[in-house]
């Protein structure tokens, strides 16, 4: 049961995708379904290392952790969702081609321990990031496609630096014995690869300095793809940049730098949000504040904090995702995404499901949102973070007005157009809402799960200090 | 997640929602009603404080949608807006507690081992959200506003049990406190007493009726809320009595206008008037209504305001009673004029028919008044259940002799002897003029008044209900203030928020080449910086 | 008041009381005059005297400067049956009631002025009772009855010799008898 | 018989006699009370009003009598008309004082409301008070003096005393119709809103 | 025992009540140079009052309004203690203390202002706004000094009143709270400067426009009790309450020619001056009488 299996049945599907033309997005709903059996399947034998050699510098190493295998469950539970919601569109190519490389990406990304199996996924990844973007292949769609292109290959670039600076001073590509050799570089050096990988993760992750190109991508490509992309694409990236920081025992001034960023990022975000007319950029700045939000919790290296942010990324994931396609759904019938279009449908179903997702976005009991934002709270208050709180509280109420003010279209309007979704929709959008709930009323099995993936991510960066 | 316990003060709070919410529970909207009565059930028997927390933010959005099928949609920001903000810090004090207290369950909580900078922010970010949720004078633009555009039942709802959960949210937090640490619980006295003057003033000069009750239910939670402060015995049953009688009041007082709306299809004092022979019934509920409301010696109302005086005065706070009750003496001038503005005067001329209110409307009146004069008669019948409270919650237990007799550190009274005074005298009055040989003619119609010898013509209004405040904004002191208005500074604080959100969104617009240009320059600053 | 003299041919009456006639057509313009150029601003009465012989009114403005010391009467001819003026109540806002007065007792019209309803008579149907034709003692005979003793003193100085004489006669005969 | 003054009061009082003789001692009772507390309408209609200040003030004070001036009809027992009444003013004068609640008494001050006074041939002026209203004690001159007036009270207190059948009241409220009648001859159909069934139930 | 005396202490307070009114206008009119009328002149006006054969009525409620504001009067006499000792003439005040008293004045206002309502006539209404208004300033000192009189005495009860009374008088020990309460004691009894409410001459005599026959004569006694027990209350907070009859007689006519003198004096104050002069200085003297407490 290895763990190539993840990277290569993507990869095969897409190779032999000529054979199956017609039914490409059945194909793809059975290929995340099985991806995801696998991942959880293979959650007794944790910890699972797979070593490739091909020649020496080169190899290929995997590492299931804790950690990763809930990342990688997340990314298959979202991607199966995902397929699942498009079964009833016809099936398209660059779409098949697209979200499965992107799998393979993120995948690849939360399990290689080798640096530069991580530049290959991060590639891989960015480039169905682009492809994705494009895919409504109108102006917009490509503008933003190149508009993301442009600044993925700077964020490349500078990956590439940093590798090839690790290269030249340590020599060898695997994580582990770079994270034990880092210390004895020289200091000014061991700064310029820290510097150099937090630009181009930052850019990736979208934190604050860095994200300004996000919410015109988001509102370029399709709903249900940006769900999709605020779902996988930017918590891969979280992690990695995070996971390294541990591994490389970033000191902690550099950490309080990271949470000065991660605090902008959220504040500024959710701020921006107040204004905007526009559902999706309005979604896609609510993304960038969980992000920032996220970011804050990693960044203070508290296992108790990490578990809230795992758990929180998967709230998150869940949440937005469900938004998100519900949106894709409205955009199909409705053809703008402007908050006006809450007052011009009536459909009790949507309702609900946009209600669900904007009170667990917010942490309103006795939705999942709250079960992380109280665990937040709790990590932050036992560290004394007393301003990181007041921040956290006085946001969320931004975060709150302009939740609530979308959702306060469906009173206004008169002349409704009815929307009906399809039994399948009815069935996806239901176990969504079912899981926020059960999370919320029920968060300690998985809370457990997240503690352990957080030692086990925080292990050596503990051991360290 | 949840867990709960049963206490005599969840009793007592459950006992009262049950009563408002079965008593209002109509066909239609059942659903929320339920949804609303189950995150109250939660909160008041909840013996964590996650437990209690998830109760409030549910009764905090469940009361949103029940709100939203009427209200405007900057109402309905303003509601959630403020809640939401009273239980973020309500949050914040949870997350606080459990960091010094290290578990959630409310048993264990024990305020005297934190230190005095924890003590005080706990207890004001929790004061923050019992202020919001009874209306303090600050954050008081959500509550008349929500109440004037809620449907007439829900408003009662809203008045008779959610402004109430503030004064449990208070009672089972912060209550016992150590001696010395009560600068906050001063100013808190303070407040309370400065809102009920405030909001009795501004209630006598509106003109529409639910926001007449809506500033009513703020003056009289400005009571609860300074006996609450005292931190004593007495003041503490003053508390749960005045909280008692204000359900009863503020759903009688509420399904009563409630009725009227649904006959006139008006809801302004301008346009009513005239309507005491129509529903005598609805004029003699809503006269016992505000002899309860005003605090008059004969029903219910007065008991909850007499032992406020009287605990204030054990605790000789002179100046903090003569405001409290300045302000309960004026509340007599707004329970006039909704008698008045109502069913007395003049009908103004309008041909609109009158439609029969349904029977629904009487059966909640009638309970609470019948309680009412229950409690005029027997007014200390509660008390051994206040007593046992205050003892739960660590007071020492309060004298207790008859139910008929109240007593308090600085005297009791007899309720039962002062309503048999008052019949005998009243019916040996009645006999006296009925026996008394001259004949009674009655006047012949609306125009029969001594008018200076004139006939009043058909055009004139003879009501003179909505001027009833007028007048008063011509006093220097009440004038000051009517004109001070805190919307204006919540308006304010949006625009701030508004403006400062575009300008950073304007970051978010940036073309692709200024972006790049951004991230070099911060690479390189960082650089610099770090070597 | 000596430049007025130039502008308009005003009689003196007394030292106090000048006079100035002018027609109907330009009463409102002198008026208006008057009261914005002169320091004639004041209005204190507005008359009308019925020469019923000549078949016209003669309306008359008296207009008092600010030291009230000298009156100025302007006044103008206007025909008696169903005529309207322009009011004045634009220049001199008292002028309402004396209009609605005049409107009341004459019957002269004030076009401009909307307050001519009743003012002293209430529902009086009769001729307006201070023109000339109108017969006060014929209304009074119809409208009212007199208290029955009344009409025997009608005419005191008969009644008086009357009972003289007869109070001679009877002491004459009581010293006769 | 002697006529003139004296000859009027000494039928008076031999009246008073034979009338006490047959009344029971609790409506002399009743007839002293209201003869000793009156309250005047205040309402001046005519020239006389200006000789009520004096005698109601300190100069002649009235107030020894216990008459005092009081606001609204409903509280009144006396209505002075004093001097000339137009019909416009007529017509508040009746309704003023059929809102006056029985016992009432009407005191007509000057001869304007005896004979039509020096106004006898003016168009707007009522000749004789006593058609329209049940007058029960002139004071006539024109314009008599506040002791006059005075003496006018205290005739209408012996006068109330008597309790006698024949006060303006009640012959107001037996032949309403008669007084009505010359109303609605004076007004035409303008006539304050009629009061017969106010007395419908009385009588 | 306790209805006869009960009984006593209505027919004193009924016979007090006229005679210190009779006595008011006797006064007044001395000062205004004239002889004014004889002291049993207000019984009279309501025997008169109460014998005449019509008054106009306008319905159920406005006939029970008297009755509701008489009551409140009665209350009043009934639960205020006459004697500071013994139990002869305590009524029923043993089952009440000063803050019932305190807010039972307020039931006869209320039961006013219920029957002028439903009388239609604006007039009325406008009469008991002008009541209503005043009464939230007279109120104010009067509290103030109230409450200075209970924290002296440690207790609301009329008896401990008495008690802390009985070296020496309120009046000697806090004369600053006597005097904020006089001032507004004025205003309770309608003396000008704060008689605007009631006066014929303002508004149509105020809340009494439709009140006639036997309705008037009720209101008339009613004010004479009701006057008569604020002139108790006064006495037994301020002057150590009466030892006896002749004690009481005494402290009351004491207290009332002074209110009388100074009432006959004085124009009367508008509405708003009233309020606003009651906010000002009485209110300062009952705050500083209550600091030096």
């Amino acid at each position: 049961m290895s763990l190539l299996l993840f990277i290569l049945l993507p990869l095969l599907a897409i190779f032999l995708m000529p054979f199956y033309r017609a039914y490409l997005h059945y194909v793809s709903t059975v290929l995340s379904m099985a991806l995801f059996g696998l991942a959880l399947t293979c959650k007794a034998a944790l910890p699972l290392v797979e070593r490739v050699a091909v020649d020496l510098p080169l190899a290929i190493t995997f590492e299931l952790s804790s950690v990763s295998w809930l990342l990688v469950t997340l990314f298959t539970l979202s991607m199966s969702l995902f397929s699942l919601y498009h079964l009833r569109f016809s099936s398209n190519k660059a779409l098949f081609v697209g979200t499965n490389m992107l799998l393979v990406g993120v995948i690849g990304l939360v399990l290689s321990r080798d640096i530069f199996n991580i530049y290959i996924f991060f590639e891989i990844s960015s480039i169905s990031a682009y492809l994705l973007t494009s895919l409504n292949q109108d102006a917009k769609a490509y503008g933003g496609a190149i508009r993301y292109m442009i600044i993925g290959a700077f964020a490349s670039l500078f990956f590439l630096l940093s590798i090839m600076l690790i290269y030249l001073t340590i020599g060898v590509l695997d994580l582990q014995m770079i994270a034990q050799r880092f210390n004895l570089i020289d200091e000014q050096v061991q700064y310029l690869i820290l510097l150099s990988l937090f630009i181009a993760l930052g850019i990736k992750t979208e934190l604050f300095g860095l994200n300004f190109w996000v919410p015109d991508v988001y509102q370029a490509s399709r709903s249900a793809v940006s769900g999709l992309f605020s779902a996988m694409l930017s918590k891969s990236y979280l992690f990695l940049l995070f996971h390294l920081a541990y591994l490389l025992h970033v000191s902690t001034s550099q950490m309080a730098f990271l949470t000065l960023v991660a605090a902008l990022t959220f504040a500024v975000a959710e701020f921006s949000a107040l204004k905007s007319r526009e559902t999706k950029r309005i979604f896609a700045f609510s993304t960038l504040g969980q992000i920032g939000l996220i970011a804050l919790a990693l960044s203070y290296g508290d296992t108790a904090l990490t578990e809230a942010a795992l758990f929180l990324i998967i709230v998150h994931a869940l949440a937005k995702l469900m938004l998100f396609l519900a949106l894709d759904l409205l955009e199909r019938r409705l053809g703008s995404t402007k908050s006006e279009i809450f007052a011009r449908f009536e459909s009790l179903f949507l309702m609900a499901v946009f209600t669900v997702g904007a009170l667990s976005l917010l942490g309103i009991p006795p939705f999942a949102g709250f079960a992380a934002k109280l665990s937040l709270l709790k990590g932050l208050a036992g560290l004394e973070a007393y301003g990181a709180m007041a921040l956290i509280l006085t946001v969320s109420l931004i975060e709150a007005a302009y939740l609530f003010r979308l959702l306060s279209g469906f009173r206004q309007g008169e002349q409704k157009m009815v929307v009906t979704l399809s039994p399948l929709e009815r069935l996806i959008f239901g176990v969504m809402m079912f899981a926020l709930l059960l999370l919320g009323l029920m968060p300690q099995p998985l809370l457990a799960l997240c503690q352990e993936a957080a030692q086990a991510m925080l292990g050596g960066y503990h051991a360290a200090l | 997640m949840l867990h709960f316990e049963a206490t005599l003060l969840g009793h007592l709070f459950f006992g009262l929602s049950l009563l408002v919410i079965v008593a209002l529970l109509r066909k239609n909207d059942g659903l929320w009603h339920l949804l609303l009565l189950g995150s109250l059930g939660i909160i008041f028997y909840a013996s964590s404080l996650v437990t209690l927390f998830i109760g409030w933010e549910m009764m905090g959005w469940s009361g949103y949608f029940i709100l939203s099928k009427t209200a405007r949609v900057s109402t309905l920001q303003r509601y959630i807006l403020f809640n939401l903000g009273g239980a973020f810090a309500l949050l914040g004090a949870i997350a606080l507690l459990f960091s010094f207290m290290g578990s959630m369950m409310l048993c264990d909580i024990d305020l005297t081992l934190l230190p005095v900078w924890a003590l005080h922010s706990v207890s004001a970010l929790v004061l923050i959200a019992v202020f919001v949720k009874s209306g303090i004078i600050g954050a008081h633009d959500w509550v008349v506003d929500s109440y004037q555009e809620a449907s007439p039942l829900f408003s009662a709802v809203l008045s008779a049990i959610l402004s109430k959960a503030g004064i449990y949210l208070f009672i089972v937090l912060l209550l016992k406190q150590p001696h010395d640490e009560r600068v906050l619980f001063e100013l808190m006295a303070w407040l309370g007493a400065i809102t009920s003057v405030v909001a009795t003033f501004k209630a006598i000069s509106q003109d529409e009726i639910k926001r007449l009750l809506a500033y009513s239910s703020i003056a009289q939670l400005g009571y609860i809320i300074t006996a609450l402060s005292l931190m004593q015995a007495y003041a503490l049953e003053a508390a749960l009595y005045h909280t008692v009688i204000h359900t009863l009041v503020k759903l009688l007082l509420f399904v009563n206008v409630a009725a009227i709306m649904a006959i006139t299809g008006k809801e302004r004092f301008s346009e009513l008037g005239g309507l005491l022979y129509r529903v005598p019934l609805l004029f003699v509920l809503l006269v016992i209504g505000i002899i309860a409301l005003a605090g008059m010696p004969l029903l219910g109302g007065f008991n909850g305001k007499f032992l406020l005086y009287t605990a204030l005065l054990e605790e000789k706070r002179a100046l903090l009673l003569a405001t409290v009750m300045f302000s309960s003496a004026s509340a007599f001038l707004y329970c006039y004029k909704l008698v008045y503005g109502i069913y007395l005067g003049q009908r103004p001329h309008d041909e609109s028919p009158l439609h029969v209110s349904p029977k629904s409307y009487y059966i909640p009146q009638l309970l609470s008044a019948a309680l009412l004069i229950l409690l005029g008669f027997l007014p200390a019948l509660p008390t051994p259940l206040f007593s046992a409270i205050g003892v739960e919650a660590g007071f020492s237990a309060l004298e207790f002799t008859k139910p008929s007799i109240l007593n308090s550190p600085f005297g009791s009274f007899n309720g039962a002897v002062l309503m048999s005074a008052f019949g005998v005298v009243f019916v040996l009055i009645l006999g006296l003029l009925q026996r008394v040989h001259s004949k009674a003619k009655a006047a012949q119609n609306a125009q029969d008044i001594s008018y200076c010898g004139e006939v009043p013509k058909a055009g004139v209004n003879l009501h003179f209900g909505y001027g009833m405040g007028h007048e008063l904004g011509r006093i220097g002191f009440i004038a000051f203030i009517l004109r001070r208005q805190s919307r204006r500074f919540w308006d304010y604080l949006n625009l701030i928020v508004g403006d400062l959100s575009i300008l950073l969104r304007s970051l978010y617009a940036l073309g692709t080449q200024h972006i790049l240009l951004l991230s070099l320059l911060g690479f390189t600053l960082l650089l610099l910086g770090g070597l | 008041m000596q430049n007025l003299m130039q502008h308009f041919e005003i009689i003196q009456k007394t030292p106090t009381l000048y006079a100035l006639h002018v027609s109907i057509e330009t009463l409102f313009n002198t008026l208006h005059h008057l009261r914005y150029q002169s320091d004639f601003i004041t209005l204190s009465q507005l008359t009308c005297t019925d020469w019923i012989e000549e078949e016209r009114f003669e309306l008359g403005y008296m207009l008092t400067n600010l030291e009230r010391n000298c009156n100025l009467m302007v006044k103008c001819f206007i025909g008696r049956d169903d005529v309207t003026v322009a009011s004045v109540v634009t220049l001199f806002p008292q002028a309402e009631v004396m209009e609605r007065e005049l409107h009341e007792m004459f019957g002269v019209g004030f076009e401009g002025n909307d307050t001519l309803y009743d003012f002293a008579l209430e529902d009086w149907q009769d001729l307006p009772p201070m023109r000339r034709e109108f017969d006060t003692l014929a209304y009074v005979q119809s409208h009212y009855d007199f208290r029955d003793g009344r009409d025997d003193n009608l005419d005191v100085k008969e009644q008086i010799k009357i009972r003289k004489a007869a109070a001679k006669s009877a002491k004459e005969a009581q010293g006769g008898a | 018989m002697e006529e003139g003054f004296n000859a009027y009061r000494q039928s008076l009082e031999s009246e008073e006699q034979s009338i006490k003789s047959t009344q029971s001692v609790v409506e002399q009772a009743i007839a002293w009370f209201r003869a000793h507390s009156m309250f005047v309408l205040a309402y001046g209609t005519g020239c006389g009003a200006i000789e009520m200040p004096p005698t109601f003030t300190s100069r002649y004070d009235i107030e020894r009598l216990g008459v005092v001036g009081v606001a609204t009809p409903r509280q009144a027992d006396i209505l002075i008309v004093s001097g000339y009444c137009s019909p416009k003013t007529l017509k508040r004068v009746i309704r003023s004082y059929e809102q006056m609640s029985d016992p009432k008494y009407i005191i007509g001050l000057g001869s304007c409301t005896i004979n039509g006074g020096m106004y006898w041939d003016s168009y707007n002026t009522i000749k004789k008070l006593d058609d329209f209203l049940p007058v029960d004690m002139y004071v006539n001159g024109c314009m008599p003096r506040p002791e006059a007036l005075i003496e006018g009270f205290v005739k209408l207190q012996e006068k109330i005393r008597l309790n006698s059948s024949e006060a303006g009241y009640i012959k107001y409220r037996d032949n309403y119709a008669h007084y009505r009648a010359n109303q609605e001859r004076l007004f035409g159909a303008q006539v304050a809103p009629s009061y017969e069934e106010n007395f419908a139930g009385m009588n | 025992m306790v209805l006869i005396d009960c009984f006593l202490m209505l027919l004193l307070a009924y016979g007090f009540g006229f005679l210190y009114y009779g006595l008011y206008r006797n006064l007044s009119a001395r000062v205004h140079g004239r002889f004014g009328p004889s002291l049993a002149q207000s019984f009279f006006d309501s025997v008169k009052l109460f014998v005449k054969e019509q008054s106009t009525t306008f319905g159920w409620m406005f006939y029970a309004g008297p009755i509701i504001m008489a009551t409140g009067a009665v209350l009043n006499v009934l639960f205020i203690p006459f004697i500071n000792h013994g139990d002869s003439l305590q009524g029923l005040s043993s089952s009440a203390n000063l803050i019932v008293v305190l807010y039972l004045m307020v039931l006869g206002p209320l039961g006013n202002a219920l029957g002028v309502g439903s009388n239609g006539n604006p007039f009325g209404v406008m009469g008991i706004t002008r009541g209503l208004t005043r009464l939230i300033a007279l109120e104010l000192p009067f509290y103030l000094a109230v409450i200075g009189v209970m924290i002296d005495a440690g207790s609301a009860d009329f008896s401990a009143i008495f008690e802390a009374q009985s070296q020496e008088m309120n009046l000697l020990k806090h004369p600053l709270l006597f005097m904020a309460a006089f001032i507004s004691f004025l205003g309770f009894m309608g003396k000008s400067p704060f008689d605007v409410v009631g006066a014929p001459q303002e508004v149509y005599s105020g809340p009494a426009t439709e009140f006639s026959g036997k309705f008037f004569a009720l209101l008339l006694s009613q004010s004479a009790m009701f006057s008569f027990a604020k002139l108790l209350l006064m006495v037994n907070l301020f002057l150590g309450g009466a030892d006896d009859l002749g004690d009481l007689v005494l402290k009351t006519f004491v207290l009332f020619v002074a209110a009388t003198f100074i009432g006959s004096v004085y124009a009367r104050f508008s509405t708003i001056q009233s309020v606003e002069f009651l906010m000002r200085i009485p209110t300062l003297l009952g705050i500083v009488g209550l600091a030096l407490l």
